[in-house]
Parts: C-alpha cells; sequence; structure tokens
C-alpha cells in the first residue's frame, strides 16, 4: 500500500502541490491527469525522490519513507520512468541496463559476457528487439522508451513511476506497455501512471486522479468516469475532448512541392502541399517523417531530389535560405532543438526574427522589442512573468507555446509542425490546434506530423503515412480515420477497396 | 611491401656510410638549444652559424635543434642526437641536472658534450657559461659605488625556478649587503622579458615615490620605457649587454641617465663551437669548467660601430666578442643581414 | 521488425594508433633505423606525458578538465626530489599522498561547491606552481640513480621504459573497465541522465579529480626519476600539452568517449614529432611553424577527410 | 495570427525583468574586491591610491583588457584562443617593421598587422568549423605556426620603429586620463552593448548555448564562430600595435604574458567554458581585480611562490563568494 498524506511543494509564491493525499493498493495502476501545470509531475517527482516535499508525508507498505534523491528512492523499491529520458545515449543497451549494478569479475572488472547473455535475457523476456550492444542514441525514440520501462521493471519496484512514459510510443509500442503493466499488475506492484492521452488512462488504468492547480479534483474508478467528467475537472469548464476546430475546405494554388527526396534516411518522397491546406504526417515513429520535415528545412542533407517554394526553387536548402524562402518549422525536441534554455523567453522569442527587428547600428531597439515580445506572451497567453523571465523557468506547455509563437512571428507561409503537441496538456493542445488551423485559413500551408493518429484525424484534410522513408498511402477527405491511418502505418497501404470507394 | 624494404634497405645502407665516415672531417656538431623565442636566443644561433661558416667550412657539419623549455623534450632530443652519431652536442641546457643521465650515455658512446651558456652538473662534459653570480655583483657593485652607498633600490628579476635568476640575484643580494644604507624596497619578476619587466617595475615604482636606482637581470629597456612613461626621473640602472639598453645610455646622457651594461654574452654559443673543435682537434683545455669573462661597458665605454649600434634593433646584444677569444665576429653575423 | 540499431565502434583509439605508425614509419626511413636505444627515448620521453594525459583523460571524461595537472606533478617531483635521498620510504609516499590530497581538492572545490573546473583548476594550477617555488626554489635535490634503473630502465634497458607505458595504459583502462569506469562514461555522456539511474554522480566525479591528480603526481615522480632531480617548474609545460595529448588521442572535450590507449598514442604522437624535425634536420627557424603544421595534421587528418568528402559529394 | 483570438481576458504581463544572472552579480563583486585592495595597499604604500597612480594602473590594464575581449567573445561561442600569443607578437612585429617609426607609414603598417589577425583567425575558424579540430588543438597549432613564421620572417632579430603618433596614443594622455584608458572604456562600452543587445551578440550567445537551436533558427553558425576568431585575432593584432607603441619598440614573445591571464580573466568574469553564458563586463572587472591584486603583491615585497599562492587563493575565494551570492537567487525560481 503507497499512501500520500497532505503533501504540500511550493516554488516562491507558486503552490505546485497543495495538501494532496492519495493512496494505491498493490495491483492498482492510478491514473494521474491533470493540464500541465496541475501538478502531476511535481507529485510523482516527490515519491520518485527527484524533489522533496516541502510538507506532508509518505507511507509505503506501513513504513513512513522520505525519498531523497532518486538513488534512495530505487533502495526504498520506489523506480520511475520520466518523460525526459534518463538513458545514456552514448552508451550501449546493456551498458545502460547495468549502469549502476554491473557483473564484475573478481579483479572488479565488469563481466561483459555475462552482462551481455543477462541483457539478451531480458530483453527476449520483454519482447523488446533491440540488440544489446545498440548505442542508445541510435535507436529510435520508442525503443529509448520502452528500454527506459524495462530497466525500471527490471528493479523489481514496489512502486513504479510513469510520468508521460509511453509519450514517444507508437501504437504497437503501447500495446507491448499494456501487456507489461498488465502482468505487473498482477504481480502486486503499484503503478503510477501520468499521460495526456486519454484512452491510454482508460486502457492502462484501473483508478484515476484527477488534479488542478495543485490540488486533487477527484479519485474515481476508471470505468466510472467519463470522458467529459474528467476534462471537466482538469479544467473546471465543461466541454468534451481536444474540441477540434472546424476544417475549412482549401483551393489555394501549390505552396510547396518536392519532388523524389532521397537521402540516407528518405527513399524517395514526393509532396505537394497547397496554401491554406492543413497535410497531415502519419505512421509509426521514425520511418522518416521527421527527416523530411527537417529536409524541406535545409536541416537533413538530401541525396539528391527538387523542392519548389510556389515556382522558385530551394537550392541547397539552409535553415536561413529556407526561413528567407517562407518557411517555419517547430522542431519535436523543444529542449535541445528548439529553445535556448539559459536565455529568457523574449530572447528566444525573437531569435528567428532578428533580421527583421529595428535596429540602430545593429544594436536592437529595446522597446521595439519588448513590445513585440509582450504582445507575443499575451496572444499565446504564456504563464510567465514577463519576457525577462528564463524560458527554463516555465512549464512545459508554456515553453511550448514560446516556441511556436516564435514561430509564428517569423511570418511563414509554409509551417512544418514536428510533433508540436507532445507531452503537451489538453487546454494547451485545443489553444494550438485553433491557431493552426486560423492561419492555415489565412492561407499557410502547413505539413504536420504528428504520433496521435487521433490529432491528424481532427486537424488535417489530408493525411500522408509513412513507412520506411517513402509515403505509404495518402488519405483525403472521408478516407481520414484513425483506423486507416492505423492500419496504412503497419500494413502499408490502405485496403485496396475502400481507396476507391 | 617489397618496394619499403627496398627503401628501407637503401637508407640504412646510407646510414651505415655516413657512420663508418663519422670520426673524420667533417665533425658532426649538433646543437641542442632549449627556448627559440626570444631575441637573445636567436643571436645565439646566428652567431653559431656564422661562426661556422666562416671559420669552419668544410670541417664541420652543425644542425640545430630547438625543443622548448620543457627539459623533457630535450631529453629526447639529445637521445636522438647520440643515435645519430653525432662527434659532438653543444647543449645550452634547460635544466642544470635534469639532463644528466643522457649526457653521461652520450659521454658513454665517445661523443663529447659541452653546455654552453648554463651549466649542467654531469661531470663528464664541459661547461662553457658565464658565472651568473659574478653578473649580480658587477651590477651592485657598480650601483653602491654610484649610489654612493646609500638609497632605495628595486631588483628587476627573471624567471623564478631558474638557476640563472637564483645566482644573479645572490650576487646582488651579497654585494648589497655590505651597504646597510641601500634599502631593497621592491623586487619584481620581469621574466628577462622587455614588455613585462616595463609592466611589473610601474607597478612597483606607482608604489614606490622615491627610487634611486634599479638593478636588471634583463629588461633594461623596458625598465627605461617604464620610467619615461611615468614622467620619473632617469635613476641609475644596470643591464645586460642589450643593444637598446647601450642606445639609451648614449640618448639619455645628458638626462642624467646612469648605467653599466655587463651580461651574459649571446656569442657564448660560438666560442662553445671554437672549443668544441679545439676539443675534436685534440687540443682540450685544461679545465673542464671553461671560465668566460663578463664583458662589461660603462657610459664612458660606449664606442658607436663597436659595442653600440645606434641603427641596429634595441634588442640585439652588442657584444660580438668576448675578452680574449678573439671570434673574429661582427654583429652583421649575429643579425643574418 | 529487425534489429534497428548497428553496433558503432569508435574510431578514436584506431585513428590515433594509425596516425602514430605513419609518424614513426616517417621517423624510421628519415633515420634509417630503429634501435633499442630509441624506443627507450621515445618510451621514457612519452611517460610523463602520458601519465598526466591518463589523469587529465579521466577528468575530460566527466565533462571537466583541469589546469593544475601539470603543477601538481611540478610539486610532487620536487618534493621526491628533496625527501627520497634521506627517507626512501617517505620520498615515494609523500609525493602519492601530495597528488591524492590535491586531485581531492579541486574534485570538493568542483563537485562539492560545484564552481567551474576551469576557474577551480587554473587557481589551484597558481597555488601548486607557488608551492613548488617554495618548495624548492632552483632545480635540485636528488634521486638515487638506483631509482632510474629500476623504474624507466638505463640507455642500453628499453623495455622498462615500454613496459611502464603500456602499464600505466593498463591500469586505467582497468580502472576504466570497472562499474566506476562505466559510470565515468556515463556522467560525461549525460550527468543528468546518470544521476537519475542512480549513479553516484558526486563520489564519481570526486574520484576521478582524485585520481587524475594522483595520476599527475605519479607522472611528476617519473620526471623527477629521469632527471634524477626535482624542478618547480618542470610541470608547466603539462598544463596545456596534456590536454592536447588527449585531444590528438581523438578523445573529443565534451567527454564521456576514448580509450586509454588512445592517450598513450596521443601522447607518444606529441612525442615523437620532436624527434621528426630533428631527423628530417629542418632548419632550427622552421622548427616550431613546422611543428605546428603536424600538429595540425594530425588533428585535422579525420576533419579534412570529411571535408572532403563533403566537397566531393555537392 | 495568435494562439489565442479573444484578446480581452488576457491580463497584461508585467514589464520583461532581466534574472540577474552569476554574469551580473560577479562584476560588482570583482569590483568590491578590488577597492578593499587599493584601501589596504593605501596602507602599506601610502599615495598608492592617488588618482594618477590609479590611472597609471588602468593603463596597464588596457592591454590585457583589449586582449581579452576577443577572448572573451570565442569563448562565448564555446571556443578557446591560445593563439593570440603569437598572433599578438607577430602583429607587432609586422607593425614596427612597416612602420620604421614614420607617420606616413602607419596606416599600411596598421593595415598589415591587422591583416595577421584576420588571415589567423579565418584559418583557426575554418579549422575548426570545416575540419572540426579542437579549438585548442587548432589555436594551440596556430601558436606554433606564428611562433615560427615571426622567427622566420625576422630572422629572431625585430626591427623597425614606432611612428610618434601611435606612441603618443598608447602613452600620452588627456586632462590626466592616458589616452590606453580612454580608447578602452569605448571598447568597452561598445562591446558590452554589442554582446548584450546586438544581433550579433544575440546569435554569438545562441551559437554558444545550442548550436542546433540556432542553426534551426537560421543563424549561419559558421559564420559566427569564424567570425569570433576573427575577432579575436583583429584583437591580439591591434592589442599588440598599442603595445610595441607603448614599449617603443616590438619584442619576441611579448604576448606570452597575456595567454593565461587573458583567459583567467574571461573564466573569472564568469563567462561559461562551454560557451552561451557571459558578457564583457565580467571581463574588465576582472583583469582590474588581477591587475590592482598583482600590484599589491609586486608591492608587499612578497616571494614569488607565495605570489602565485595568493593570486590562486584570491581567485578561489572570489569565485566562491560569486556562489555564495548567486545560491538566493538558484532558489527563487
Amino acid at each position: 500500500m503507497l499512501r500520500l498524506s497532505d503533501i504540500h511543494k511550493s516554488y516562491g509564491a507558486t503552490h505546485a502541490v497543495r495538501s494532496v493525499s492519495l493512496e494505491a493498493a498493490p495491483g492498482t495502476v492510478l491514473g494521474l491527469v491533470g493540464e500541465n501545470g496541475a501538478g502531476k509531475s511535481t507529485l510523482i517527482k516527490i515519491v520518485s525522490g527527484a524533489i522533496v516535499a516541502d510538507g506532508g508525508g509518505i507511507e509505503l507498505d506501513g513504513q513512513a519513507v522520505v525519498p531523497r534523491s532518486t538513488r534512495h528512492a530505487l533502495a526504498l523499491g520506489i523506480a520511475s520512468v520520466f518523460q525526459e529520458l534518463t538513458l545514456v545515449r552514448e552508451l550501449s543497451v546493456e551498458q545502460n541496463l547495468f549502469l549502476t549494478d554491473p557483473p564484475v569479475r573478481p579483479w572488479l572488472s565488469i563481466d561483459r559476457r555475462r552482462r551481455r547473455s543477462v541483457a539478451t535475457e531480458i530483453l527476449a523476456r520483454h519482447d523488446l528487439d533491440i540488440a544489446p550492444d545498440a548505442r542508445v542514441g541510435d535507436l529510435p525514440l520508442g525503443r529509448q522508451q520502452m528500454l527506459e520501462i524495462i530497466r525500471a521493471v527490471e528493479r523489481k519496484p514496489r512502486v513504479l513511476l510513469l510520468d508521460e512514459a509511453s509519450s514517444a510510443l507508437a501504437a504497437t509500442e503501447v500495446d507491448w506497455l499494456a501487456a507489461l503493466l498488465t502482468k505487473l499488475r498482477q504481480q502486486g506492484s503499484i503503478i503510477l501512471f501520468i499521460s495526456h492521452r486519454w484512452d491510454e488512462i482508460v486502457r492502462f488504468c484501473n483508478r484515476v486522479a484527477v488534479l488542478r492547480n495543485g490540488e486533487l479534483m477527484a479519485m474515481a474508478e476508471t470505468d466510472k468516469l467519463s470522458e467529459a467528467e474528467a476534462v471537466r475537472l482538469m479544467t473546471g469548464q465543461s466541454g468534451t475532448d481536444e474540441a477540434f476546430p472546424n476544417k475549412v475546405a482549401v483551393h489555394g494554388d501549390v505552396a510547396l512541392s518536392a519532388r523524389e527526396l532521397r537521402s540516407d534516411q528518405l527513399a524517395g518522397v514526393s509532396v505537394d502541399l497547397r496554401r491554406g491546406e492543413i497535410l497531415g504526417l502519419g505512421g509509426l515513429v521514425g520511418q522518416g517523417q521527421g527527416h523530411l520535415l527537417e529536409a524541406f528545412f535545409g536541416a537533413h542533407g538530401l541525396s539528391s531530389g527538387a523542392i519548389l517554394v510556389g515556382e522558385l526553387p530551394l537550392d541547397r536548402p539552409t535553415p536561413r535560405r529556407a526561413i528567407r524562402a517562407g518557411l517555419a518549422y517547430v522542431p519535436q525536441e523543444r529542449k535541445t532543438e528548439g529553445l535556448l534554455l539559459l536565455k529568457s523567453v523574449g530572447q528566444n522569442i525573437t531569435l528567428a526574427i532578428l533580421d527583421r527587428l529595428r535596429t540602430l547600428l545593429g544594436v536592437i531597439e529595446p522597446r521595439d522589442e519588448a513590445d513585440l515580445i509582450r504582445k507575443a506572451i499575451a496572444r499565446a497567453k504564456v504563464r510567465t512573468r514577463g519576457g525577462g523571465e528564463l524560458v527554463s523557468n516555465l512549464s512545459g506547455g508554456n515553453q511550448q507555446k514560446v516556441l511556436l509563437e516564435k514561430w509564428l512571428l517569423a511570418k511563414p507561409s509554409i509551417l512544418l509542425l514536428n510533433d508540436v503537441t507532445r507531452g503537451v496538456d489538453v487546454g494547451t493542445k485545443r489553444q494550438i490546434y485553433e491557431v493552426i488551423a486560423s492561419i492555415a485559413r489565412e492561407g499557410v500551408g502547413v505539413i504536420w506530423y504528428s504520433t496521435d493518429a487521433r490529432e491528424l484525424v481532427g486537424v488535417a484534410h489530408r493525411v500522408l503515412v509513412m513507412l520506411g522513408g517513402r509515403v505509404s498511402a495518402e488519405l483525403t477527405g472521408a478516407e481520414v480515420t484513425e483506423d486507416r491511418i492505423v492500419h496504412a502505418a503497419v500494413m502499408g497501404s490502405t485496403p485496396q477497396a475502400e481507396v476507391h470507394a | 611491401m617489397k618496394l619499403k624494404l627496398l627503401i628501407r634497405l637503401a637508407l640504412g645502407a646510407m646510414a651505415l656510410l655516413a657512420s663508418t665516415a663519422a670520426y673524420a672531417e667533417p665533425y658532426k656538431i649538433a646543437v641542442s638549444n632549449s627556448y627559440i623565442g626570444n631575441e637573445w636566443r636567436v643571436q645565439m644561433i646566428k652567431f653559431m652559424e656564422a661562426y661556422t661558416a666562416k671559420n669552419l667550412k668544410g670541417k664541420v657539419e652543425l644542425t640545430v635543434n630547438n625543443s622548448g623549455t620543457d627539459a623533457q623534450k630535450q631529453i629526447a632530443v639529445l637521445s636522438d642526437m647520440i643515435s645519430a652519431g653525432v662527434n659532438a652536442i653543444l647543449v645550452n641546457p634547460a635544466s642544470d641536472t635534469a639532463l644528466d643521465a643522457v649526457i653521461e650515455e652520450a659521454c658513454k658512446q665517445n661523443i663529447l658534450v659541452i653546455a654552453f651558456d648554463q651549466p649542467v652538473t654531469a661531470p663528464c662534459a664541459y661547461v662553457v657559461a658565464v658565472d651568473f653570480t659574478e653578473i649580480g655583483r658587477i651590477h651592485a657593485q657598480w650601483l653602491a659605488d654610484t649610489l654612493g652607498g646609500k638609497g632605495n633600490v628595486v631588483i628587476n628579476r627573471g624567471v623564478s625556478g631558474f638557476p640563472a635568476d637564483t645566482n644573479m640575484n645572490a650576487g646582488m643580494t651579497e654585494v648589497l649587503a655590505k651597504y646597510p644604507d641601500i634599502k631593497v624596497v621592491g623586487e619584481v619578476y620581469g621574466k628577462w622579458d622587455n614588455a613585462v619587466s616595463q609592466q611589473e617595475l610601474t607597478k612597483v615604482l606607482t608604489a614606490n615615490p622615491k627610487v634611486d636606482g634599479i638593478l636588471n637581470q634583463y629588461g633594461t629597456y623596458g625598465a627605461l620605457q617604464a620610467l619615461l612613461n611615468l614622467n620619473r626621473p632617469l635613476v641609475a640602472m644596470s643591464g645586460q649587454g642589450e643593444n637598446g639598453w647601450r642606445i639609451a645610455m648614449l640618448d639619455y646622457k645628458d638626462k642624467g641617465l646612469q648605467g653599466v651594461s655587463a651580461g651574459d654574452p649571446a656569442v657564448i654559443g660560438a666560442y662553445a663551437l671554437k672549443i668544441a673543435v679545439d676539443i675534436l682537434d685534440g687540443k682540450a683545455p685544461a679545465d673542464k669548467h671553461v671560465a668566460v669573462l663578463v664583458p662589461t661597458v660603462t657610459t664612458a665605454e660606449l664606442k658607436p660601430g663597436t659595442n653600440v649600434f645606434p641603427d641596429l634593433s634595441p634588442t640585439l646584444d652588442a657584444d660580438t666578442d668576448i675578452p680574449g677569444a678573439n671570434l673574429g665576429l661582427t654583429i652583421e653575423d649575429g643579425t643574418g643581414k | 521488425m529487425s534489429a534497428i540499431a548497428v553496433p558503432r565502434r569508435l574510431i578514436g583509439d584506431r585513428w590515433s594508433a594509425i596516425v602514430f605508425a605513419v609518424l614513426l614509419t616517417l621517423l624510421i626511413l628519415l633515420k634509417g633505423r630503429f634501435t633499442a636505444f630509441d624506443l627507450r627515448s621515445l618510451c621514457v620521453a612519452a611517460l610523463q606525458l602520458a601519465l598526466i594525459a591518463l589523469g587529465q583523460y579521466l577528468i575530460i571524461l566527466t565533462r571537466g578538465i583541469d589546469l593544475s595537472l601539470g603543477p601538481i606533478a611540478s610539486v610532487s617531483g620536487a618534493v621526491m626530489a628533496i625527501v627520497i635521498a634521506g627517507n626512501p620510504a617517505l620520498g615515494l609516499m609523500l609525493p602519492v599522498a601530495f597528488g591524492l590530497c590535491a586531485g581531492l581538492l579541486n574534485g570538493v572545490l568542483v563537485v562539492g561547491i560545484g564552481l567551474p573546473p576551469i576557474i577551480v583548476t587554473l587557481a589551484t594550477m597558481s597555488i601548486w606552481q607557488g608551492a613548488a617555488l617554495m618548495v624548492l626554489p632552483d632545480p635540485g635535490g636528488s634521486v638515487p640513480s638506483f631509482y632510474q634503473a629500476f623504474f624507466i630502465g638505463g640507455f642500453s634497458s628499453p623495455y622498462i621504459g615500454l613496459v611502464s607505458l603500456l602499464a600505466w595504459g593498463g591500469i586505467v583502462s582497468w580502472v576504466l573497465s570497472t562499474r566506476f569506469g562505466l559510470n565515468l562514461r556515463a556522467i560525461g555522456g549525460d550527468e543528468l541522465a546518470a544521476e537519475m539511474s542512480g549513479v553516484r554522480v558526486r563520489g564519481v566525479k570526486i574520484t576521478a579529480y582524485t585520481l587524475g591528480g594522483l595520476l599527475a603526481a605519479i607522472g611528476g615522480m617519473y620526471m623527477a626519476i629521469s632527471m634524477s632531480s626535482g624542478s618547480p617548474t618542470v610541470g608547466d609545460g603539462y598544463i596545456l600539452t596534456s590536454i592536447a595529448a588527449v585531444v590528438v588521442g581523438g578523445v573529443p572535450l565534451v567527454g564521456g568517449r576514448g580509450s586509454p590507449l588512445a592517450v598513450v598514442m596521443g601522447a607518444l604522437i606529441l612525442t615523437i614529432t620532436a624527434s621528426l624535425l630533428f631527423f628530417a634536420e629542418v632548419s632550427s627557424f622552421y622548427q616550431s611553424l613546422i611543428d605546428g603544421c603536424i600538429l595540425l595534421l594530425v588533428a585535422g587528418s579525420a576533419g579534412a577527410r570529411d571535408f572532403i568528402r563533403g566537397l566531393v559529394r555537392k | 495570427m495568435s494562439l489565442v483570438d479573444r484578446q480581452e481576458d488576457v491580463k497584461e504581463t508585467s514589464a520583461p525583468r532581466r534574472t540577474p544572472g552569476l554574469a551580473a552579480a560577479l562584476p560588482g563583486l570583482l569590483i568590491l574586491f578590488s577597492i578593499g585592495l587599493i584601501v589596504f595597499a593605501e596602507r602599506v604604500a601610502p599615495g598608492f591610491a592617488s588618482a594618477s597612480n590609479l590611472m597609471q594602473l588602468l593603463k596597464l590594464a588596457s592591454f590585457l583588457g583589449l586582449v581579452a575581449l576577443g577572448q572573451t567573445v570565442v569563448m562565448l561561442v564555446g571556443g578557446i584562443d591560445l593563439s593570440l600569443a603569437w598572433v599578438l607578437t607577430a602583429s607587432a612585429v609586422l607593425f614596427t617593421s612597416i612602420c620604421l617609426g614614420q607617420d606616413a607609414n602607419l596606416p599600411l603598417a596598421a593595415a598589415a598587422a591587422i591583416a595577421i589577425g584576420v588571415l589567423s583567425g579565418l584559418v583557426n575558424g575554418f579549422g575548426i568549423v570545416k575540419l572540426r579540430i579542437a579549438p585548442i588543438i587548432m589555436t594551440l597549432a596556430m601558436n606554433n605556426v606564428m611562433l615560427g613564421a615571426t622567427l622566420v620572417y625576422t630572422g629572431g632579430n625585430p626591427g623597425g620603429g614606432i611612428s610618434p603618433f601611435i606612441r603618443a596614443v598608447a602613452t600620452g594622455s588627456i586632462a590626466g586620463i592616458p589616452w590606453m584608458v580612454v580608447l578602452w572604456a569605448v571598447v568597452a562600452f561598445c562591446a558590452i552593448v554589442a554582446i548584450r543587445y546586438s544581433r550579433w551578440g544575440r546569435r554569438l550567445l545562441a551559437v554558444g548555448e545550442n548550436s542546433r537551436v540556432s542553426f534551426l533558427s537560421g543563424i549561419n553558425n559558421d559564420a559566427i564562430v569564424i567570425g569570433a576568431y576573427v575577432f579575436s585575432g583583429i584583437m591580439a593584432s591591434v592589442t599588440g600595435i598599442l603595445f610595441a607603441a607603448f614599449s617603443g619598440a616590438s619584442f619576441l614573445g611579448m604576448g606570452d604574458q597575456f595567454l593565461l591571464p587573458a583567459i583567467a580573466a574571461v573564466v573569472l568574469g564568469g563567462t561559461s567554458m562551454f560557451g552561451g553564458r557571459g558578457g564583457y563586463g565580467g571581463t574588465v572587472a576582472a583583469v582590474f581585480f588581477a591587475t590592482i591584486l598583482s600590484t599589491v603583491l609586486v608591492i608587499g615585497s612578497i616571494s614569488a611562490g607565495m605570489r602565485n599562492v595568493i593570486f590562486g587563493v584570491a581567485v578561489l575565494a572570489a569565485v566562491i563568494a560569486q556562489k555564495l551570492l548567486a545560491r538566493g537567487e538558484d532558489q527563487s525560481m
């Protein structure tokens, strides 16, 4: 039995968690839901030892425990998996699996042969098809996350914490996780699970706790809580699902076209994008979708192929040239590709448009810039103390808004989105859907890669499904359904009869 | 693979031929210098090359290597020289004791080793060097006499941790100890560099309004610049044989500058070379420590064109000979022009 | 679905070995032969640099840097030269203890207080430079020649030098093959991830600095042995060279990668260039020019290959 | 184009407030330390703290300050420049050899000297950016190349002379303030403003912090990094010219004394060696602090070894104090 009582944590004047009490019996998968900033992650981090609570107590099997660090928590039988992976990318799979307790020989050297055999056994037991000597950084994100999960499971914890641990998993990989959790539940583990995907909560959890503004709003059996009710509890407003905006039909000219793009990751991709169109990219994780977007933006080297922006060819593209041609690219990795974490919100927002700021002898006019930043923050409803605040102080969702606003300020005619709603709460997602829909209505062409098929169905006019570096299916109009996307992603094409129906 | 073997064989045969001829003339003499990044060392090497070209043509094959301030590297280079089978090694050592083992090894292989400029402690090596303590004594004695035995003095030392610095300083303090009215008000480390001397002396001068004399191991030109920049009176100074210092002694004579120039001459390398050839010819000097007299010049003794060169660079060492050595070199031999 | 990633071998250590082999071949071609005597002088000259560079390598693995290793070597050599003639046991133990303490001090300042390594070690560099001058104002002291014969071998016995060099490379390789070594790489790869995975980051990092100090001190002892005396400034030349040897060995300064043997190769490469310059009979004024060019060639060779490939592809 | 269409419910956000980072806290602290040292020195050597004396010290500091500006910029992009020692020397030597003591030759001589800095910076930048050579190796090698080139060019014997005009700039003063101090103040002001508030400064800091982010934001990383090394080369050349003028001649090795102090000043000034954080204000304060400290050590008649020890301890004390001051901030996030 895991029992949290009256947990408090505040940062300055902000109460991240206030007076939360909850308990979970062995064999429970407890889902924690709530918007970003609702306190889920803070709560999980307190249990995992990453941060220490200001007040309140944790009890595990009747014993009061105070995890002081992740390592201490592990010793107490609490293992955790976070959205930010804690694998060392430079090291191999087996090295990561046995980072702290490798098998050693009498003279203290690591016994590589035994490590290999045990690692192979573990990977096989968990049905994970990766080589034990593969470098973790070379694995697709989904595989890395699976590895992270089994590493935590292999520590045989009493309590397993999964914080957005499924965010990078593709559909088949989610099935894998479901099977794993079921097994753990049967073994009597206690699992705390955070996800933004309601369908996963329903599927994995037998109980669910709803948090809002750091407070526990409700605690219920999952099957007794409807989605609409959960959303109402999370947001404090009524409303269902992500409430996708209306799609408006498009008749624009071709804004962007690509012919036979080839590289080490792309096997001949041709795409046409019209003005005002939202073109979805789908498929399993790591089938070249991200590389395609990066290729348009000049961030992924092509061996052959041609790109036209409107009528003009984009030769030897670099991000600089691409931006001049009217493209904008919002990368997937917010913290390593999108934002400068040591810089302020304002400096991040204007980074891509430095050329267009009013300057005097190269020195940026401070008032002009501050005005621009203030407006952008207001428009995007970024929760911040101001443009001077460090962007790393913001919550994930607010960072995402800053990142999006940075590119919207560039007033692009073509917007490339790389899974921008990953790990983002429902409220922010809804805002993102609306703003993208509205700029598309203004004539901007959007290519939107998402790992969430339902999201593609909700936002895209047309969907290209990719497999193995090429487009395996194109779905338009009424064909855009979750089933078909998933089918094409796995099978490589849609059922013939239906395509021509 | 066969080609490589052939090349190797050919090169080996050449080396063998070369080594059979090793004991006859021309003598193969290798010079191992340590640091090369200052004017004095460069001039030293130029003098050696010029002396070879002028007086030892066809008699000596000279190779020069600069290994830097690192004694370890110099040990490696000396090993290479032994391995190359030279007849004599002239070494300006980076350390007086560090090279002993490799020098002993060279002696064992019948190679003549002469340490010049700085001494080494290996007993089998010849040493051709000035006595740095004596330079310090000459400077300090001159200053004490000039100041009439009383006044405030600043000492501009070299690089700490090097014997030349310790020895020159020992000579200076030994003499100054005899004059209780001379007070050392400051001690700086000019690192034997004009630019550093100027900076460090500027610091000590700003803190001491009354300074009557400056003893410089080196960097006297920089010391003078420090006084000029601060608009301070030109006090009595000592310095080495730098041309710039001697020019200044002439130029500022009327403004009351008094000075003495006495130091380690850059021709010392050429002198060591001369002695090396003498030994290889079978005319070894009686003592393994060849004393080198310190060329000393006061303002009255300056003669433009002989021991001071107003048209040439201030950084040159202005001594072209060592008392009693008769090397027959001119200042142009040291500039290489 | 097939197995996804291919094992990627690091070319770093192989590349530096190839470069060294090329330079060695060049030297042998220039010189016509390579005797036991040459082998001994190369190994002994590279030994001190290799030791300090190995210490530097452990620290660079954690994404740190240590500018104080050279001066630590100076102090330990000076202490050894002063003490060992009178008291052999103390003469061997005192420098070792000093190295451990000096390294620990760096570690505590960097990890315990959380100061940037470059500033901390810049400060301790100055402190140990000063301390060396206070212990031994001039080169001096003496190390009996027995130690030279025993630890690095005489001029006719090349193998002790070679064995010492390989042995220290081997010892550090062993250190890296332990759990400590794995954790060190993990920290260099991603400190936060390592911490969250349960690695004792602070302990491991402090240990790395301590071992770095120890290796530097042993390097200083070898210097004193090979010079039969101590010198207060002898380590200064290794402040930057030890970093250069690590980098030439193919280890990136951002941590996590490389192998100890590659570092030994780096030390050998930097040492052999002096011999190359001598045997190529390069005029003395051109020596530093060419020395710089060789360094560039060595360091740039891997990059140049990629760059030219890139040009050709375009 | 906005995330939300309705604007009325948006609360006005507070005015931008810069979080004072370490870089902001440190300069003040170093200046405070320096003032303490001056007060101490005045007690030991009365008259030390006079305006004219302090101006002389500032003049000395200005040369280090100028070189350290180049090093600051390079370290902001995550690099290091070890070649500045001999780039400085080579420039000084070339300058005097062309100038020959004539004002008429000044433009040509200055242009040639600065060309050295530009050229070496370009080569450094090219090697680092295109050939991916580690900066520490690239610039170390460049230092050797410059040393060799200077020796070959001069035959080890730098000659020529300083023209009266540039000599007046380096040694003269106006209204009791040395021209060098005026020059340094102007350069420092421009540099601080440029690094903090200009496009170039923003790009510099962006590349230094995360080159992937800056690349994806359309910044030409290669140009910025190469530019930083060129800038550092130019600063070394300019300092070489001025320092030769100050010394009245050029000497071999005159740049060596600046190398480690310049790096020390930059890191002590709070610029991260991994790039992306810091600025020139901290460097200026650190240069000032280091100059005062070394002067106090000189006038204190302390042995060479002890001077090194005290210098090291003082640097440690300064960074530890900075850390303690900054601790309060870290918790407020």
